[in-house]
Formats: C-alpha cells, sequence, structure tokens
C-alpha cells in the first residue's frame, strides 16, 4: 500500500510540473508599449461616459454591469442551493454563545461594522470597493452574530424571511434598473444614456446608476453571504433553545 | 424583441419565487407555471427575431457586451426552451410546488443557458457557464436524502471546478496575449498571437469545454449524476444540459479555434471516436437502466463531438441534428424509465418485467424513442446519422465514421435488453400505480417530435435551416462582420 | 516597490502554499489557506489593485475560512445523525 | 432502376409472399403478425427498385426488421443473433454508401469505387450468408415459424445476392472462391444434420454457393443463370420449409430421429415433397435442374468450380435423400403421439400454390431454354442423381440422424466469452474514485496539450 | 517584476494541482481547488500590471495608470471562487454525515 501512495505521488507531481511548465511557456511578457483594446477606452473615457471616480467599479457596474448581474446570480445560486441542502426542520439547534463581556463588546462594535459596509458599498464608485465588498463586510457582522450569540439569537435578530426579501429584491432592483435603460429606448443597463444624472465626477450623487447598483449589489450579497453562514452553521450547536422559524 | 430578454425573463423568475414564498405562499405554484411559459416565449420570440446584435449598455461591441442571435443560436434557444418547458412540467408533476428552492435553481439554470447561447463576449460565457454549472450541481443533488444525489453532486462540482478553472486560464491567456475578449474580435486577432500562448489558449478551452459536455477526460461525472439525478432533472441535464456545452464547443471551435489552429479538429475527432466507443461499451454492461441510459448520452456526446469535429458546414448540420433528436429522444427515455422505475420500485433492469402489459403506451413510448436513438432507419436518428456519415466521409475521418456505424450495432443490443424485460412475464405484480398525466403528455408530444424530426430532411423549411445553421456556423467572417459593424 | 521585497512575498506565498497543502492537522492547514489569502491580498496590493486587495482579504481569507472551520466542526462531531435513517 | 433482373425478382416476391401469409394465416396469434408478411412484401420491392444504396441499405435494414419480428415470435435469442447480424451488415453498407457519396451525388446501386469493394462484399455478405459470416443462418432458418423460413430463405437471402449482382461487374476470383467454399461447406454439412429445417438452412447455403459463383464470372450469361437459379432455388425451398413445417406441426418435432412414416399418413405431402426436392436436386427438364445446367454453362472456363459444384450437387441430393427416407418413409419409433393433427386447409392451399408455381416456372424455363440446350447434359446429370442416391443406400452410418455437426455458429459462444473479459475491466476503470478520474483527465489534458504543442 | 509574479501563480497553480491529485482528504481537495484558484487569480491580475504604473483611481495623479480590465475579472473569479468552495464545504458535510469519513477512496458509492 505504502509504494501505491508513493507512486501517485510521483505521478502527481509529474503532471502537475509538465502542465506547469506548459503554462510557464505559454506566458508572454512584451516590452510595454501602452494599453490596448477596450482597456483604452474605459482608462480615457470613464471621467467622460460615466462620471465615476474608481475605473475598476466603472468597468464592473457599467461597461460590463452585464458580469455583474451574472456574477451575483452565482452568489445567489450559491446560497439558494445550500439553503435547500440543509433545509432539513430537524437542524435546528443553537449554543448559548461566548462569554458575556465578548457578547457586550460586540454590541458596542456591530454599529461600526456596519457604518463601515455601508461606507464601502456606497462609496464604491469614487474609491476602491463595491457592492461585493460592502455585502461581505455586511455578512461578517450576522457571522459574529451566529458565534457570539448562537444562531438562534441570529435568527431571532434578523429572521430568515427578511434577509430572503433583501436578497431577492436586491437583485430585482438591479435587474429593474437594467430594464429601465431598454424602455427608454437604449439597451440593457444603459447609464448616463438613459436619464441617470452623471453629476460632478469625485461627487458622492455622481457615476449615474453605479452607486444604485452598488446598493443592489450590496443587499444581494450581504443577505446572502449570511443566509449562507446561518444555513451551514445552524446544524453546529447543541439543541437548547427552541427553534427558529424554518428558512 | 431584444435578445437580452430571454435572459432577463429567467432572471426575474429567479428573483420573484423567493418573494411569492414569503408573502404570497399560496401562490408560488402559480408563478411557476407562468414564468415557465413567459421563459419560453420570451426565448422562442427572440429565436424568431432572427439574426440581431445587441450591446449591453448602449456601448460598441469592443467595449461592452455583446449579444449575438445567429442562425446556430436560434437553434440552441429553440432546443433549450423546449427541454426546459419539458422538464418544467414533469418536474411539476413529481415534485409538487413545495421545494420552491428547486425551482428557483431551475430558473437560473435556464437564464444561464439562455446566456450562453446569447453571449458574444468570451468572459461573459465564463460567468454563465459558471452559474448553469452551479445550479446543475444542486439540481443533480436535489433530494438532500438521498446519499447518491450529494455523492453525484460532489464529483461533478469538483469535475465542473477543474472545467471552469481550465477555462478561466484559456481566457486569462487569450487576454495577456491580445487584450480583447469579445469572440468576434478575438477571432480576427487570435492568429496572430505567439504560438505557445496559443496552444495554451486553445488547449485549456478545448479541455475545459470536453468537462462541461462529458467528453471522454472529463465524462466521469456524468453517469453518476444523470443516473442519481430524479427523473425530469436528468431528462433536463441528458435533454439540454449537455447540448449547451457542445453549442460552446461549435461555437468557439468555429470561431477561435479554426483559424487559428486546424489540429483541434482532428483532436475533437479523435476524443469523440473514444468517447462514443466507451460510452458504448460501458452501457452494455450496466444492470441500472438509468445509468445505461447515461452512459447512452456519453455515447451521443461522442458522436455530435464527432460531428464537430468534421469541420464542414455538413459536420455541423449534422451535430445540431443529432443535438435536437438526442434531446427529444433521450428526454423521452428518462421520463419513461423515470415512471416504470417508480412502478416497479427498483431501477435493475433484471427486476423491470411485465411492465408492457402494466403501462402499454409508455413501453411502446419507450421502444420508438430507443430505435430512434439507436438508429433504426425509418427514423430520426438514422438520418442523423446519415447526416455524419456523410459529413465524415466528405473529411475521410474513416475510423470515427466506422466507430458511428459500429455504435448503431452496438446501441440496438443494450437497449434491448431493457425492451425485452418490458415485454418479459412478471414474477410480481407492480406495486405502485401512480397515474401520471403530464409525464404521459410530454411523452407523446416528444414521441411527435421525434416524428417530425425523422421528416425533417423532406420539410422544406425544416431542412433548409439545418442546412442554414451549418453554413453560417462554419464562415466565421460573416459573424465577426455582422457583430462589429 | 523593490522587486527583492516582492520575490521575498512570492517566495513567503510558495511556502503558505505548500504548508497549506502538505500539513497533517487539518486546522494548520486551514490557518495556512488564510495566510495564503492575506498574503495574496498583499501582493496585489503591489500590483496596484486595490479592489481585488480588498475583495480577496475580505472573502478569501475572512468568509472562505470561517466557512472551512464550520465544516470542519462539522465532520468533527461524530453526533446522532438525523440524515442517516431514513435516507433510502 | 427497372431490367430483367429487378423485375423478375419483383414477381418472384411477389409469388413467394402471398402463400406464404396464406400458409401462417390462422397461426397468427395478433393482426399485427399477419400484416407481416405484406410488409416484407413492401420492402423488398423497394429494396429491389431502389433508385441508389442509401434507399437499398434502408428498406434491406426494414425488411430484416420484419423478419426479427417473425423469429421473435418464436424464440428471442435467435431472433437477436439475426437483428444484430442483419444490423452489422445494415451499418457496414451503410458506411459504404457514405463513403461512395463522397463526392456529392448518392451512389447508384450498381458498380462503387474499388476501394470499397470489399467493405460493400461483407456488408452484402452479412445479408447473402458468405462463407464466415453464415453463422446466423442455420439457427434463424430452424427455429423461425415455417412462412418466415421460406421467405427467410426464400427471398431475403436473395436481396443480398441482388445487391452482389449489382456490384460485380468484372470477374472477381475471391467472390468465385467464395461461392464454391459456400457450396462444399453447405453440401458437407447438409446431409449430418439431425434438424429437419436446418438440413434445409444447409441446402441453402450450397445453393446459395451456386448462385454466388455464377455471380462471380460477372459475365451477363453468369448473371442470367443466377438469376434463374435464384427462381428456382426460392420456389423449391420455400416448398420445402412449408412441408416442413406442416411435419413439424404434425409431429411436434422436426428431429429427423424421431419423425415417423409421414408418407404413410399424408401422402399428399409426400408428393409436394418429392416436387420440390426434385427440382431442387435438378432433375433434367425441371426449372432447377435447367438452372444448374446453366450455371454449369456460365462457369465453361472454370473446370475446378465445375466439378466441385457438380459434387455439392450429389451432397444437396443425398441430404434430401435422407429427409426423404427418415422424415418421410421410415417406419420410426414415433413416441406416443397418436395420430397425427390434420393440416388446415389454408396450409394445403399455399403448399399447393408453391407447387403450381414451381411447375410452371419449369414450362417457362423449358420454353425459353429450347430443346438442345435442356437435353444437352441430360445424361451426366441423371447419373450424378442416381449415383448420390446409391450413395445414401449404401453408406446408412454416416446419414444416421443422431449427431449434429460443430459449425461456425459454437464459436460465438467463446468469443463473447472473450470480449467481456475487456470490457470488465474497462468497467474496473470506472471505480469511484474522485482522485483517479482527476489524473485520468490531467494525463489526457498533456495528450491534448502535446497534440496542440505549438 | 512581470516574470516573477507569473512564475508565482503557475507555481501555486502546481501546488494545487498536486494536492487535489495526491491527496485523500476531502478537505484538501477544496484547499487544493483554492489554491488553483488563487494561482489563477494572480496571473490574471499580473497579466494587467504596468511596471511603475498607478491604481486605476481617476485622478491618475502618479502617471501612468495600470490596465484595470483585469482587475474586474479577478474580482468576478474570486467571488466565483468562493461560491465553489463555499458549496463544496456545504457538499462535504453532507456527505460526512452518510459516510461517516472525509476520505476520498472511501466515498465509492457510485461506480461501473
Amino acid at each position: 500500500m505504502r509504494v501505491h501512495r508513493n507512486l501517485q505521488r510521483l505521478g502527481a507531481l509529474g503532471l502537475s510540473l509538465a502542465l506547469g511548465w506548459w503554462l510557464w511557456q505559454g506566458v508572454t511578457i512584451s516590452p510595454f508599449q501602452g494599453i490596448t483594446g477596450p482597456a483604452a477606452r474605459y482608462i480615457h473615457g470613464t471621467a467622460r461616459d460615466t462620471g465615476a471616480a474608481n475605473v475598476v467599479a466603472a468597468i464592473l457596474f457599467d461597461y460590463r454591469g452585464f458580469d455583474t448581474l451574472g456574477e451575483a446570480s452565482v452568489i445567489y445560486t450559491t446560497v439558494c442551493g445550500v439553503a435547500l441542502l440543509f433545509a432539513k426542520r430537524r437542524y435546528r439547534r443553537s449554543s448559548h454563545g461566548l462569554s458575556f463581556i465578548v457578547k457586550r463588546g460586540m454590541a458596542l462594535l456591530v454599529p461600526f461594522i456596519l457604518l463601515y459596509a455601508s461606507s464601502i458599498i456606497v462609496m464604491g464608485h469614487l474609491s476602491p470597493g463595491g457592492g461585493f465588498q460592502g455585502g461581505a463586510v455586511m455578512a461578517t457582522v450576522t457571522v459574529l452574530f451566529c458565534v457570539i450569540y448562537g444562531s438562534s439569537f441570529e435568527a431571532a435578530r434578523v429572521s430568515p424571511k427578511v434577509k430572503e426579501t433583501i436578497e431577492s429584491s436586491g437583485a430585482l432592483l438591479f435587474t429593474a434598473i437594467g430594464l429601465i435603460g431598454l424602455v427608454t429606448g437604449g439597451a440593457f443597463l444603459t447609464n448616463s444614456a438613459a436619464g441617470f444624472p452623471r453629476g460632478m465626477m469625485g461627487h458622492l450623487v455622481s457615476g449615474g446608476t453605479i452607486p444604485l447598483l452598488n446598493i443592489a449589489v450590496g443587499m444581494k450579497v450581504g443577505a446572502g453571504l449570511s443566509t449562507l453562514f446561518y444555513s451551514m452553521v445552524k446544524i453546529l450547536e447543541d439543541p437548547t433553545e427552541s427553534s427558529p422559524p424554518e428558512v | 424583441m431584444n435578445p437580452v430578454l430571454a435572459i432577463v425573463a429567467p432572471f426575474l423568475a429567479a428573483f420573484t419565487i423567493p418573494l411569492f414564498f414569503v408573502f404570497r405562499k399560496k401562490w408560488v405554484g402559480t408563478a411557476v407555471i407562468l414564468f415557465g411559459v413567459l421563459s419560453a416565449l420570451t426565448a422562442l420570440f427572440v429565436a424568431a427575431g432572427g439574426e440581431a446584435v445587441t450591446v449591453m449598455g448602449g456601448w460598441q461591441p469592443e467595449v461592452g457586451i455583446a449579444l449575438v442571435v445567429d442562425s446556430l443560436t436560434t437553434a440552441f434557444l429553440i432546443l433549450a426552451s423546449l427541454g426546459f418547458s419539458a422538464s418544467l412540467s414533469a418536474a411539476a408533476e413529481t415534485f409538487g410546488y413545495g421545494p420552491w428552492r428547486f425551482y428557483v435553481l431551475f430558473f437560473l439554470s435556464w437564464a444561464a443557458t439562455n446566456g450562453i447561447i446569447l453571449t458574444g463576449d468570451l468572459f461573459n460565457l465564463f460567468v454563465f457557464f459558471e452559474i448553469f454549472s452551479v445550479a446543475a450541481y444542486l439540481v443533480v443533488a436535489y433530494p438532500p436524502r438521498s446519499w447518491q444525489a450529494i455523492e453525484a453532486g460532489f464529483k461533478y462540482l469538483i469535475f465542473g471546478t477543474v472545467g471552469a478553472l481550465f477555462l478561466l486560464i484559456g481566457i486569462a491567456y487569450a487576454f495577456m496575449a491580445t487584450g480583447q475578449l469579445n469572440m468576434a474580435i478575438l477571432a480576427r486577432v487570435l492568429p496572430r498571437a505567439p504560438e505557445a500562448t496559443l496552444s495554451v489558449v486553445i488547449g485549456c478551452l478545448v479541455v475545459g469545454l470536453f468537462i462541461k459536455s462529458g467528453t471522454v477526460p472529463g465524462h466521469f461525472w456524468l453517469p453518476d449524476a444523470h443516473s442519481s439525478a430524479q427523473t425530469p432533472v436528468s431528462a433536463l441535464l441528458s435533454g439540454v444540459f449537455v447540448k449547451v456545452s457542445l453549442y460552446a464547443l461549435i461555437r468557439l471551435a468555429f470561431l477561435l479555434f479554426g483559424s487559428a489552429d486546424d489540429r483541434v479538429f482532428f483532436v475533437l475527432l479523435l476524443f469523440g471516436t473514444v468517447t462514443l466507443c466507451l460510452g458504448h461499451l460501458m452501457a452494455f454492461q450496466q444492470e441500472d437502466i438509468k445509468r445505461l441510459l447515461a452512459y447512452s448520452t456519453v455515447a451521443q456526446v461522442g458522436t455530435i463531438v464527432i460531428a464537430i469535429g468534421c469541420a464542414s458546414s455538413g459536420g455541423v448540420t449534422a451535430a445540431v441534428y443529432h443535438a435536437f433528436n438526442h434531446m427529444a429522444a433521450k428526454m423521452g427515455l428518462f421520463l419513461v424509465s423515470g415512471v416504470l422505475a417508480e412502478d416497479r420500485a427498483s431501477r435493475d433492469i433484471a427486476q423491470m418485467g411485465g411492465l408492457f402489459r402494466h403501462r402499454p403506451l409508455f413501453v411502446l413510448a419507450f421502444c420508438l424513442f430507443a430505435a430512434s436513438i439507436a438508429g433504426i432507419p425509418p427514423l430520426n436518428g438514422f438520418m442523423s446519422k446519415w447526416f455524419l456519415l456523410v459529413a465524415a466521409a466528405e473529411r475521410g475521418a474513416l475510423i470515427p465514421a466506422a466507430a458511428v456505424v459500429a455504435g448503431t450495432v452496438l446501441s440496438a443490443a443494450y437497449y434491448l435488453r431493457p425492451i425485452t424485460a418490458f415485454f418479459g412475464p412478471a414474477e410480481t405484480e407492480p406495486p405502485h400505480h401512480r397515474p401520471h398525466p403530464v409525464t404521459g403528455a410530454i411523452v407523446a408530444l416528444l414521441a411527435l417530435l421525434c416524428l417530425v424530426l425523422a421528416l425533417a430532411p423532406y420539410i422544406g423549411p425544416l431542412k433548409e435551416g439545418l442546412l442554414a445553421v451549418g453554413r453560417d456556423t462554419v464562415n466565421g467572417a460573416r459573424y465577426i462582420e455582422r457583430v462589429l459593424r | 516597490m523593490s522587486t527583492a521585497f516582492f520575490t521575498f512575498l512570492a517566495a513567503f506565498l510558495v511556502v503558505t502554499a505548500l504548508t497549506a497543502s502538505e500539513a497533517q492537522d487539518m486546522l494548520s492547514a486551514v490557518i495556512a489557506l488564510s495566510v495564503f489569502g492575506v498574503l495574496m491580498a498583499i501582493i496585489f496590493v503591489i500590483l496596484q489593485a486595490p479592489d481585488v486587495a480588498l475583495t480577496q482579504a475580505i472573502i478569501n481569507s475572512g468568509l472562505v475560512t470561517s466557512l472551512f472551520l464550520v465544516a470542519y466542526s462539522q465532520t468533527q462531531k461524530r453526533g446522532d445523525d438525523p440524515d442517516r435513517e431514513d435516507d433510502r | 432502376m427497372t431490367d430483367p433482373i429487378s423485375t423478375t425478382l419483383t414477381a418472384l416476391a411477389a409469388v413467394m409472399t402471398v402463400p406464404a401469409a396464406l400458409y401462417g394465416w390462422n397461426a397468427a396469434r395478433s393482426r399485427l403478425y399477419r400484416l407481416l408478411p405484406w410488409l416484407f412484401l413492401l420492402f423488398a420491392w423497394q429494396a429491389i427498385t431502389a433508385p441508389n444504396w442509401l434507399v437499398f441499405v434502408v428498406f434491406l435494414e426494414l425488411s430484416s426488421l420484419t423478419l426479427f419480428f417473425f423469429v421473435l415470435s418464436k424464440d428471442r435469442e435467435t431472433a437477436f443473433l439475426y437483428l444484430y447480424s442483419q444490423l452489422a451488415g445494415g451499418a457496414c453498407l451503410l458506411l459504404g454508401t457514405a463513403l461512395a457519396a463522397r463526392g456529392g451525388a448518392l451512389p447508384a446501386v450498381g458498380a462503387v469505387p474499388p476501394g470499397l469493394f470489399p467493405l460493400f462484399v461483407i456488408g452484402l455478405g452479412f445479408k447473402a450468408a458468405l462463407p464466415g459470416l453464415h453463422f446466423w443462418l442455420p439457427p434463424t432458418h430452424s427455429k423461425a415459424p415455417a412462412e418466415a423460413s421460406a421467405l427467410l430463405s426464400g427471398y431475403a437471402v436473395k436481396m443480398g445476392v441482388f445487391g452482389l449482382m449489382r456490384l460485380v461487374e468484372a470477374p472477381s476470383p475471391a467472390l468465385m472462391a467464395a461461392g464454391v467454399v459456400m457450396a462444399a461447406l453447405g453440401a458437407l454439412q447438409a446431409p449430418l444434420q439431425r434438424d429437419a429445417k436446418r438440413l434445409l438452412a444447409y441446402s441453402t447455403l450450397s445453393q446459395l454457393g451456386f448462385i454466388v459463383a455464377s455471380v462471380a464470372t460477372g459475365t451477363e450469361e453468369g448473371r442470367k443463370a443466377a438469376l434463374l437459379l435464384i427462381v428456382a432455388h426460392a420456389l423449391a425451398k420455400g416448398l420445402l420449409f412449408l412441408t416442413a413445417g406442416s411435419l413439424e406441426e404434425a409431429y411436434d418435432t422436426r428431429d429427423l430421429g424421431r419423425l415417423g412414416p409421414a408418407a404413410r399418413d399424408y401422402p399428399l405431402l409426400f408428393g409436394l415433397f418429392l416436387v420440390a426436392s426434385l427440382s431442387l436436386a435438378g432433375l433434367p427438364f425441371t426449372v432447377g435442374g435447367l438452372a444448374k445446367g446453366a450455371v454449369k454453362a456460365a462457369l465453361a472456363d472454370h473446370a475446378l468450380t465445375q466439378a466441385v459444384l457438380s459434387a455439392a450437387g450429389m451432397g444437396t441430393t443425398m441430404a434430401l435423400a435422407k429427409m426423404a427416407s427418415f422424415g418421410f418413409l421410415s417406419s420410426g419409433q414415433r413416441k406416443g403421439t397418436g395420430r397425427p393433427r390434420p393440416l388446415p386447409p389454408l396450409a394445403w392451399l399455399s403448399m399447393a400454390l408453391f407447387a403450381a408455381a414451381l411447375v410452371m416456372a419449369s414450362f417457362a424455363a423449358l420454353k425459353t431454354a429450347g430443346a438442345e440446350v435442356a437435353t444437352k447434359n441430360v445424361l451426366v446429370d441423371s447419373l450424378l442423381l442416381i449415383g448420390a442416391v446409391i450413395l445414401f443406400v449404401r453408406l446408412p452410418r454416416i446419414f444416421r440422424p443422431d449427431r449434429t455437426t460443430p459449425d461456425v455458429a459454437d464459436l460465438l459462444a467463446p468469443a463473447g466469452r472473450m470480449l467481456t473479459i475487456p470490457l470488465s475491466r474497462l468497467r474496473r476503470l470506472h471505480s469511484g474514485h474522485l482522485t483517479f478520474y482527476l489524473a485520468l483527465f490531467f494525463g489526457a489534458t498533456l495528450v491534448v496539450l502535446y497534440l496542440l504543442r505549438p | 517584476m512581470l516574470p516573477i509574479s507569473y512564475g508565482t501563480a503557475i507555481v501555486v497553480f502546481c501546488i494545487g494541482l498536486y494536492t487535489i491529485l495526491s491527496k485523500r482528504n476531502l478537505f484538501k481537495t477544496v484547499i487544493g481547488l483554492s489554491l488553483m484558484e488563487g494561482g489563477v487569480l494572480m496571473l490574471i491580475t499580473s497579466s494587467g500590471y504596468v511596471p511603475g504604473g498607478v491604481p486605476a483611481l481617476l485622478p491618475f495623479a502618479g502617471g501612468e495608470p495600470v490596465n484595470p480590465l483585469p482587475h474586474s475579472f479577478t474580482l468576478t473569479a474570486i467571488v466565483i471562487g468562493a461560491a465553489d468552495v463555499a458549496l463544496a464545504l456545504a457538499f462535504i458535510i453532507k456527505i460526512h454525515r452518510r459516510y461517516g469519513t472525509v476520505d476520498i477512496d472511501k466515498i465509492r458509492g457510485l461506480r461501473g
């Protein structure tokens, strides 16, 4: 059996080295002669087209907004799927959570985390950040709830039905914004052409639909990841308290 | 009708069903059916709309994401909407509307399928493939109680993720070499990329698509997934999901690889033949009827890959025609075997005796579908095999053509085993006899579709449509010119 | 950023990846993976990609690691399994 | 495409199917079963008058399918063996047609690019039971219902020969050798058979050898002789199978050892049997004799082939003599089957039709052949005939109906077992190990990348 | 700078691949997947790197901005990778409840 294991390891090593060598062969490192292709248009056109300061956010939410819709739906699918996998009623058990000091400390900290998360979302088009990052930070709040106070408290504090609603309405908001562009004659997800105010670059209210899309994705990702964590963690602790509503 | 609606309609469905569950629980059923009809109609309208190019956000094709509708897209949109509506009605009957999350996943996979078929941008193709795969893993693992479904879903996930990684590497290298991502522009720019990068791009994309479609190196997950899933789901997997990956293979093969490197088609022929032989030989030894059908799907995937590998308009016509035939016949086979296995409360062929007296129409439908897939002359399977043989002869691919023809004999052999069991004597009376009106109706419609497809070479518009698909796909220049105009 | 520092970071990244893959005890492998995530975030900063660094830091070294730990603790418990007795 | 060959075969199809349908009329359990002969007739007609090879292959396979359902009603294993062999033949033909259609137009039923000749011959070989590919013929004929065997050996096999006729333009020694081997093989196996229908099946094989040999000459005269022999053999063998079927129905057995004095119970049946077997054996002035004479004339410059064919002719006569003596004349110990069951009137009608057709064919052939051809080697033929009968009488030990001889079909079982070894190894390959699957996958990836290397 | 980042990306990818192929614990497979994902992320991001570039925030104070397009792909790829890993972990929990083990060689219920 031992020989077989070593043989397997050697084979695996050989395979990965061969693949690595072949990938390394394919790498093209040409001396830099300026950015070509669509990226040049994004760099020079963002201020004029979208009014957003963060070019990556402009690409994500305006030029290639359709990718982001797809992207947020991947999380939506995963969340819905995992909730489906752990949908059994008998799964609900919740622990007491950690010691008192930690709970009290956490109570102080929550508003600041939420503030930080919403700032990332709303300022997405000005500074690095956006819907995904802000939503993920927001989800950490519920993760901390689960760990520190126990999943039943977390479910009582933010009921799964509310999370479900936030997530779905965030997704609908995103699609609705896209359809507005379609309704006003342009294409799906048009930004400034559909009459969204581009505003002054650098100001909070600028960049047309980008902040709105950020918020939609923030809702979607935030609620989604917290439902994901909740459904995976709720079968962890031992059964003591009453069982929160079934998701 | 703007092509993007074909993608947005199922997305809307998927996003609103949870809201219905939360606020109006009793409307979930009607909502699911209404959304199903809406999505199917939208897809068919977009397909009927004919050639169109629309870019998201109103930008030029190079800047934004382009959705392109040409004859190949129309064909696969029709195939997808037929497959999904059949599977949705079968699922509505077997599962009821209790598990609403299943329907959310169902509509997400529908949106992703339409997305893959319509998109003209490589990275967008990867994103939609990802939604499509994640929804597929979860739909396969649907009843979390049954361990087969969970294990099949897990293996499908690991293989699918490795496939997605290869796709991502291919896209990364293509971007690194050219800086472009729109398929039309890439088709023009890619051949100028350095030789080594080109081989990485094409190699990774081909291998990634091999996994997604279930061709030989990446076929290990397919039999487990298609046989462990519930009946409507396995019908959906075999009928539609496999075809979507083959659509991506056709589109990329003729747009990107064709111009860049002709050896790709030799690779497709080689692995198509190996898949075909392995599929038939493994199906020959199966005891479980659903695993037999799953391995038969692997064999038919091999047939379609050989058709693509023929690198000619005739080859593509054969591939699309065979995709339709296989969808119609295999979905019927899975639905019927699901009902029969449920009656017998076991999937073992040996214990499925005497079902002909029990459900005569279903068994006759099974025979029709089996004869069609095996390629018995008058039916549609034979027609598409003939198109394929002519295309293969055109390219001089003797061994694949011989394999396809030998496959006919072998598939006739292993399809006869369950059929003889059905007509054989029954030791015990089948325990259940739950009425399946909707599934029966769907099976009848699929049988009708089979017969219509059998006459396709003689029906003017159908034959003309299929030949047009072949011509348009092969000449990539027309696609590029229309997108970049 | 001098290339020497970048090479050091790259080397450290590779070492972390090796520990994540070779560690016998699963907990140390998961922690190594989390360190891998943080190092990736730093490298993204060096590569002038702040957005990506932020996302990498939060998602890969934050949430994914917590999910790993949840899954790891699930598989340690041998408790009674509501799932086992009723699967077909 | 109408020419003398296809018109004759179309007429022959009709003449064969009507009595066969009548014979099976009352035995049929379901309406569908009664439809089968007419379906077979329709497909046969379409195949014979097919404009190109594709239509020919399609309808050839459909006719095999109808016969499959015939055999299926009696015995499932043999039916599958028959179906797989016919599908394999159809597959080779389909592949050949596709390759021949490479230019664009579908190839007409006729000559084929030389490279594809062997593929077409193998494809047709499955249908026309060329040596090595004939493993399905004896079991199928013996287990099929009487009217199906009549159609099978009377007509279905001839469609394969029809294909060969169209295919062979120039003389091909290989096909000649195949024909000779078939004739010899059939003649050797037939007299040693225990089962009456199997005996007739092997005699069909040997007669086919005659036909293939005469087709292989590639001359117009050879084809005309083959056509005549096809008609003669079809009618005679049809009647013989019906009589054997009636014997089986009456005495519930096909085993020559247990068949009793049928001549005494059914003198008329014995009369019909005599008519058919004499024509088959090649009695001068019968259509069989004339046909055999024509074939020998066509093979004028192949002395060795003529000699072997004559010997094979004697073998056939001995086989028929054996069937006559053990089936009809011998006292034979019938194990308690009481009075043999009376045969349904329809059976007599169909057999009478066959006999009438045979007699008319003889007169027609006599008229066309003319006096001097008919009497050319009457002496030689009759001598051969009588010699065969004497041989049969003098060597009773060889022809005892209590052992069966090995044949190609026995090779199938061990071949099947050998094939399952690689299959089960392939199945062990799918062992469920995810890491093993991934390793195989990455290995195959490296193969793909090697194939696409810069 | 660039060759080093490409090299590291590919080495990390190979380590991930090696882990998947040689380890028998399901967690190690998922860790391997995550490592391969990390390798690809680094590959994409470094393909957009401009030596001496400035982050792609609009008032490009420094000068030549870095190519922002790969950053959006990497961002999407990170979230997709996270979704895959999360799903894989969920499956592992379910598999463990059924098989009672996480050894990949024992999870061979579906064969043939």
